[in-house]
């Protein structure tokens, strides 16, 4: 499904209120575990627009209290699951430029059936 | 992880917008409001200068999309001042780097919309 | 129990796995969640300061899988509350500079039962 | 978020350490090697130039201080480069300044432990 290899170590898990004062948050907290994944400062940059855009996807046609941003290290890459806490609603995946730059950005991006986003960004070393 | 908004009118209906810090989903209404406001007041032709913005969505992108149309309308235009990599490569992925000009400093930018 | 006044507005939850390769992560999100809060530059550093004491402690006394760390903004202070998923043992706050430099960076510091350690700093504007 | 380790000697059984970036538990055992390494060598004067140093924690003054606590059972001494306000502030609260040599520049530093 996704175009990682190898077992995930560890995961690290953010969670803020769906409200556009805390996507700064977010997307600083997944700079620092790319940081850490040694990924380059051009990937950091790609993977926070992504993150940014995932959250601002959540926060405009999405709805639920929070949003989770869940990343998930892997040997050579490094899965963002992008989610919140109310699953119960039609979700809008139609495109947007949101959605169009983390396609553009990531190497694999899936929708979840609950609304989330799942994407993926390889280490190029 | 704020904007800071600076307005300067270069001549009577053009004026340089110097944006500093990020636009994201937060920051891009205050932007919005900045940019509507001048041309609320009439002045149709911006140079929005992004050399000191660090970071850009698609939220400021949409609000920078708004308002070349509403300038537009008027017979208006927007150049963009912007060298940094990472945020021309927004541009240009895309494809706005063809509908907005795109200049490497304030006096090209004005020049452009002479 | 605290020095805070007003009701909580929104809290920003980082999860980690408890080891020394992701405190630095916690810090920097407790960090960008201060920058929102208009906390000065040297209160946020005292906060990353006491932050980081704070998973250190867990990663050398506690026991467990994962660190959480949930800070809860009020008005005029942040508070910071970190703990592990394990509060099945015996919990050391003997002191030690960390504790020590937790307790001179905050306004307020309780300890948990379950080993968690409660802090608070105010906002002076 | 990483820690740059720089060991230069000055004369004989005098070195400077560099040390850039954050010191913390993660760090730390770096800084830690490091330092062991020159004591095991019998470099026992250093001098420790934390000019570049961003961030330092309990676990890099456990380090610092277990490296003094070694090189005085040599007669030897550790001698800090330090001007950050928030980097002195925390030797100041610990009261680490008045065990470790502090000083504004790596010359000063060098003196102290002739
Ligand atoms: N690549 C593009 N070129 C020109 N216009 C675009 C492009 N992408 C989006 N737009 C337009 O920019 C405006 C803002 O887009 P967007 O930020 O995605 O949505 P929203 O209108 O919800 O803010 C929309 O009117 C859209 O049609
Ligand atoms: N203010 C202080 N002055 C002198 N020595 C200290 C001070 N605080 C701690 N120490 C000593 O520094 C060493 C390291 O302390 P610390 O990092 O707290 O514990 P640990 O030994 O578990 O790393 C210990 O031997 C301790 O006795």
């Amino acid at each position: 499904m996704t175009a990682s290899n190898g077992e995930s170590r560890d995961s690290v898990v953010v969670r803020i209120p769906r409200k556009a004062e805390w996507v700064a948050v977010a997307r600083l907290a997944v700079a620092a575990v790319a940081i850490r994944l040694h990924f380059s400062y051009e990937e950091i940059e790609d993977l926070k627009l992504a993150v940014a855009e995932a959250c601002t996807h959540a926060i405009r046609t999405e709805t639920g209290e929070t949003i989770t941003v869940e990343c998930e290290p892997f040997e050579d890459s490094l899965r963002v699951r992008i989610g919140t806490d109310d699953a119960e609603h039609e979700h809008d995946h139609a495109d947007d430029i949101g959605l169009f730059l983390i396609r553009s950005l990531m190497d694999d991006v899936t929708y979840g059936r609950s609304g989330e986003i799942l994407m993926t960004k390889r280490i190029t070393t | 992880m704020d904007i800071t908004i600076n307005v300067r009118e270069e001549r009577k209906g053009l004026s340089v917008v110097e944006l500093a810090g990020e636009i994201d989903v937060y920051t891009s209404p205050k932007v919005k409001d900045a940019v509507g406001a001048l041309i609320d007041k009439g002045v149709y032709n911006l140079v929005i200068d992004l050399e000191r913005v660090k970071y850009i969505d698609s939220t400021g992108l949409g609000v920078l999309i708004g308002g070349l149309k509403r300038v537009r309308e008027h017979g208006g235009a927007v150049s963009l001042v912007c060298t940094n990599p990472q945020i021309k490569k927004i541009f240009d992925i895309t494809g706005l780097v063809k509908i907005f000009g795109m200049y490497d400093s304030i006096p090209a930018a004005v020049k452009a919309l002479a």
